[in-house]
């Protein structure tokens, strides 16, 4: 075991995937020799070699393509997107290729990519630094949309991503490389080595791709959530003495929908809170299964606590960003106190 | 209410000649076969800026191989090219009928652009990757596909390698190298110089070709293919069919009247070829000369055939609509199957019977084919896949939400 | 009053414009002297002028790029994406541009552009000729996303949307072009001619985006649907004698909420029906806002009937597509009998 | 467990330096100034391919002004281009230096590269409209955009125009036909050449002109902007700031070992010019070239400049991490601010008394400046606008959605 930071763990898992299979490589904007503008690549060019951790021309439809192209060959390339805010030019390459080549083709052809891109806001990014954009992949069938809320987590899930022959959009809540976020930019920043999720094993391990975590049991209501706001949902009951159960989705499509389930079973009361802006998001996905599923034990309404369907306004981050008030606010309303 | 400027400073691109008037290819300059000078495979693509403004043309009006592109091609494979090429032209008209006869839902032609796919699958290696767009059923052809496979893919049918999912002319076939049809423009060309910088990567020497129409130059991906394969000068042959048109627009509209698609390719350092696309041996010879600067790591190269669409776009299509029908026979270089034919009787190596004849046996195997495809089924009649394979292949394995919905549509 | 079909009432809409506002002009693939695949600009060139009405590369995102500068010009341009399954390589210029840059620039700048795409299946188009994308525009701020179900609205809501200052996605369901579609492919085709919604005037008249239409009026549940599936939905309530309301909402952003609360507060049991993949789908925003609006109101878990979770497969588009059976079956469900 | 090939085939471009080793320009040609040919303005782009291949040049090693490129630009104007670059460099000192102190989230530096935007702007007329880069702060100071406003926007305080939406340097100035600044690489290009076919269609005789950094080149977008402004002709000067660097990759990763980026032009029919981007002279001559070319209607013209990112890509990045910290130094094109001094001091129209007491005035000036900025507000202090502001602008009037989410964020 070791502490690592978010960066650290995905650079963790990078390194195993590369050392594990020689078909393994990665491309991206500043990804070789400097690292990565977030160093989640740093010194795995020196240690891998030139042609297994490269730069690419900033393309992101570009860099999308050719790794397609390197997957049919056989290979199985780990895609940097720089911000997710830039995977708009690749989002042809992503939906009308990737995600339905193995189907278009009959099984013929496929290409195990990873696409992995840092999201969320709460940096200061602005509109085009800040964005959560899961809920068009989720849309997007062929696609399976990921997003890690710790090291611990951020590192198995890598490298079950890696290992997956199917296409993985791999999320990255930037907001948590370096520490867990509570929701308030006032207090100091805390580092991963607290946390017992900054407890990383240095070896090969994986997490699975599709299964939730509990990470606070209770019966009052029920939070489902996933990234940066895991962290922001569980202070947030915390502080405001709620029994409520929080619920880290980990793993948007494949869905799993038991686990929540079975929570709001118990419960009856849920808030979804996630940071993308509100209209069609993944939150909606999630009140209408659950309302599907568990109608009759449902004692409230299904509240929803997102970003505003506005862009990330620089100067307004914090109004922007779900706070631990909204979300305990909506717990109220849900519990009727 | 506001009067609309009469005049305006912007400029719109139009064809020489609509509906009604006479075809007009007075501004197409066809230089003599055999100017166009052959450098050395390992050539400094800044030496050769000429080859991507002229044409590079083998045969002559006499039907001759002449000039630094006459390649030493074995008689048996000019034979054998004439008779893929003879295939494509019937498999072509019989789909298409089958298509108006309401077998098939749709159906796109190549005719009198066989030259440019079939030249260019026997200059290549079995090995090589082919990443087409939908008008380059010559590959399938050269590499010896199927003929029952191919129509069974049109005919969605109980045998159709793409399990009913794609429409027709969409194909797909790993065995052969060939890569599955997108249906979305220009998105196959960066992934063949992906696949290339795949096979470089490995250390093998296959070469990747993929191609494109004169339309599909505009999207993005054509810059993504020709940078990055700039960028790791990747073993890859990015072929422009440019066939004059797309759908309605003429090639004026994609960029033609200012520069040729070939010199899109110089800007990037990439030595562009610009080829008679109905001279088989100019195809051939190009094609090879292009592979055998990828395979010893040289670098890309970019090629343009220059041909014409002599049929409509598609079955959806009308292009009496928009073009003079009589344009196809004024074409300037002619069509690429006789031309072929031409020069093997003039080579000794042909006659008109024995054309006659090979036109015969094409139609009758492509007859007896059809029957064969049409006993796994149609789009409509017949054997059929079961529909429960449509949630098959979304992923790997089927996730469970969809085991939930393929539960749910067998039970309705 | 005229009879027209939708690609006639469209083209009424367009030469309208034309006529009254010199900035208005049109551009896309083919729409120029052919006048569109489908024919909806037909004579609009020959009428209005080469430089009006004009042929682009093909170019999606080059194509929404150029009439974005054009719309900062001072120009109104609608431009034609030949089919939305196309739209792909112009997202990033819709939803990083188009859609937030009167916002980046603090009402700085704006581009007032319509862009129509052709969408939906049903016509053997597979996977490249059928999607539905309304899903991926409604998360994005900043765009307005509305959809005609007949010649009348068609024609009044293009208007509108050439007119209004924000962007608008205009989809046109395809499979509605040359009449309405009850979702049997068995039966011979319908014209508009014997609908009186084929009825069209020939003058300038707008229908307002953002009011859904009571399509059929019913009290036992409502259907909230829109595009070719209010046709669909529409026979299966009448044919299974079932009294559904049956509600096309026209504009999905703005959302009608108001009609739709009023109308499940009165049925209490919910239908949505839409075409694209389940999924992250828009019926997942109506039925998380309908949950929301008029939980205590339901008497039933909210049935959502969409395509499933594939792509459009050619050879099974009427398993895929949304039938009237499985609209009966969910209004039975959801009825419980 | 596999083991990784050793060798491959795969072509990785590699800069000629990193940390720790010598720069090394030996590979960059800088023909003498005066050497380029300087064609009419309605030449044929298919003469004067050269001039994407060359630099344009006009200022000597002596300080003179020499050969065909060379203006008879007033020697006021000369003394205006100096006055803003070295506004622009003071503001760019002071803003970083204020982002160090916490003031400001982000800033980016135009070190290095003034001469490009400034010369451009004083070029170019004020109704001809900009679509830049965020790296063109010049256009701005060159049209004497408020100094105050420029920090408002900063630091997203209550003046500022962007409303506190934008990151720092994303500026946007309707009045000034400033564009705004998106933050996403290259999407402005191809709208530059919209507004332009705009302008066209209208009749009028504005220019647009738009800037990209080399490593967009490989964009999309770029691509569109090619194409659109060869295929309708359209009055617009696409710039490529060619500064070697893109965040951490050298020009090589967007293709530049293989072709300079002017080049790209020629496959497009467009003329190219490859301009000294250190020389002012020669970006104000090379872009009142493409204007004049583009008012009387002979099209778009593409410009490369060439020049050097000076320091770090912004205030996140730290170049030692990735190149020699020397290479600034040594660069062979010089400093834009000294060159012009230079020039000036030669016509016996400066003093190194009078640049210093400028130096000394912008100083002041900037100072000033960002006290009454201050007075508006901070990031962090002082005033701002109300943040249900943030809910304005997403559309023309709030939708009713958005209006329930104002209150719904009051009411907390
Ligand atoms: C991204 C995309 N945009 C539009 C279309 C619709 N479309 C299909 S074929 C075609 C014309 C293509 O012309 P060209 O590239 O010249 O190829 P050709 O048909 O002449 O072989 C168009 C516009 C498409 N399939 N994909
Ligand atoms: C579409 C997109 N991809 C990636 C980025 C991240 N990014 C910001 S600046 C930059 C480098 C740009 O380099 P260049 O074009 O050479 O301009 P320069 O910074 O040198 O002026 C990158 C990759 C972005 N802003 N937008
Ligand atoms: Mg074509
Ligand atoms: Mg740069």
């Amino acid at each position: 075991m070791a502490t690592m930071n978010m960066i650290q763990a995905l650079n963790s898992a990078m390194d195993i995937a590369l050392r594990r299979d020689p078909n393994t490589l990665i491309l991206g904007e500043d990804v070789g020799y400097f690292g990565g503008v977030f160093r989640c690549t740093a010194g795995l060019q020196e240690k891998h070699g030139l042609h297994r951790v490269f730069d690419t021309p900033i393309s992101e439809g570009g860099i999308v393509a050719v790794a397609i192209g390197m997957g049919v060959a056989g290979l199985r390339p780990i895609v940097e997107i720089q911000f997710a805010d830039y995977v708009y030019p690749a989002v042809d390459q992503l939906v009308s290729e990737l995600a339905r080549l193995r189907y278009r083709s009959g099984g013929e052809y496929w290409a195990p990519l990873t696409v992995r891109m840092p999201c969320g806001g709460g940096i200061r990014g602005g509109q085009t630094h800040s964005q959560s954009p899961e809920g068009i992949f989720t849309h997007v069938c062929g696609l399976k949309t990921v997003i890690p809320s710790n090291p611990y987590d951020a590192k198995g899930m890598l490298i079950s991503a890696i290992e997956d022959d199917d296409p993985v959009i791999f999320l990255e809540p930037k907001r948590l490389y370096n520490g867990p976020f509570d929701g308030d930019p006032n207090k100091p920043a805390v580092s991963w080595e607290k946390s017992p999720q900054g407890e990383v094993p240095e070896e090969h391990y994986t997490v699975p791709l599709g299964k939730a975590e509990i990470v606070r049991p209770g019966l009052a209501a029920t939070v489902v959530t996933y990234g940066t706001m895991v962290h922001v949902a569980k202070a947030a009951a915390e502080h405001a003495n709620i029994d409520a159960e929080i619920i880290d989705l980990r793993s948007l499509v494949p869905l799993d929908i038991d686990t929540l389930v079975e929570s709001v079973k118990r419960t009856g009361r849920v808030v979804v809170v996630h940071e993308a802006t509100r209209t069609s998001g993944f939150g909606a996905e999630l009140s209408a299964q659950i309302q599907e599923h568990c109608f009759w034990h449902l004692e409230a309404p299904i509240e929803r606590v997102t970003g505003w369907d506005t862009p990330y306004p620089h100067a307004f981050e914090w109004d922007y960003f779900p706070s631990q008030k909204r979300i305990v606010d909506a717990l109220k309303r849900t519990l009727g106190v | 209410m506001e009067t609309v400027p009469e005049q305006t400073r912007l400029h719109i691109p139009i064809p020489s000649s609509r509906p009604g008037e006479q075809p007009d290819f007075s501004d197409i300059e066809v230089p003599n076969a055999g100017s166009a000078e052959r450098p050395d495979e390992g050539v400094d693509p800044r030496e050769i800026p000429e080859l991507a403004s002229t044409l590079i043309r083998v045969l002559n009006k006499k039907h001759e191989a002449v000039g630094p592109w006459a390649m030493d091609i074995p008689v048996d494979t000019l034979r054998r090219g004439l008779r893929y090429m003879l295939t494509v032209r019937v498999y072509d008209d019989r789909m298409f009928q089958l298509q108006r006869q309401g077998k098939l839902s749709f159906y796109m032609k190549s005719t009198g652009e066989e030259a440019v796919s079939v030249a260019a699958a026997l200059a290549l290696r079995s090995g090589d990757m082919f990443f087409p767009s939908y008008r380059q059923q010559g590959l399938l052809i050269a590499r010896d596909r199927s003929l029952v496979d191919m129509m069974s893919h049109c005919l969605s049918n109980s045998r159709d390698s793409a399990k009913g999912r794609q429409m027709p002319v969409m194909y797909t076939w790993k065995e052969g190298n060939f890569f599955s049809i997108s249906g979305n423009l220009g998105t196959q060309l960066p992934q063949a110089v992906g696949w290339a910088m795949g096979a470089a990567y490995k250390n093998q020497d296959h070469v990747a070709a993929g191609w494109v129409g004169d339309g599909t130059t505009a999207e993005g991906d054509f810059h993504y293919a020709l940078t990055f394969a700039s960028v790791y000068q990747a073993p890859v042959i990015m072929n422009v069919v440019n066939n004059q048109w797309a759908i309605s627009s003429y090639q004026g509209v994609a960029g033609g009247e200012h520069a040729t698609f070939a010199e899109r390719g110089l800007g990037y350092g990439l030595p562009a070829l610009r080829v008679d696309g109905n001279d088989f041996l100019a195809v051939y010879a190009a094609t090879q000369w292009a592979a055998k600067r990828a395979r010893q790591l040289d670098g890309p190269t970019l090629i343009e055939h220059f041909t014409y669409r002599v049929e409509a776009h598609s079955s959806s299509d009308d292009p009496s609509q928009y073009r003079p029908l009589s344009e196809a026979s004024e074409w300037p270089l002619g069509d690429p199957i006789e031309r072929l034919k031409n020069h093997l009787i003039n080579l000794g190596e042909w006659s008109e019977e024995q054309h006659q004849e090979l036109y015969q046996e094409t139609v009758e195997k492509i007859r007896a084919a059809y029957a064969e495809a049409e006993s796994y089924g149609t789009l409509t009649d017949g054997p059929r896949l079961s529909r429960s394979t449509m949630f098959e292949d979304v992923y790997k394995e089927p996730l469970p939400h969809l085991q939930r919905q393929r539960a749910q549509m067998l039970e309705d």
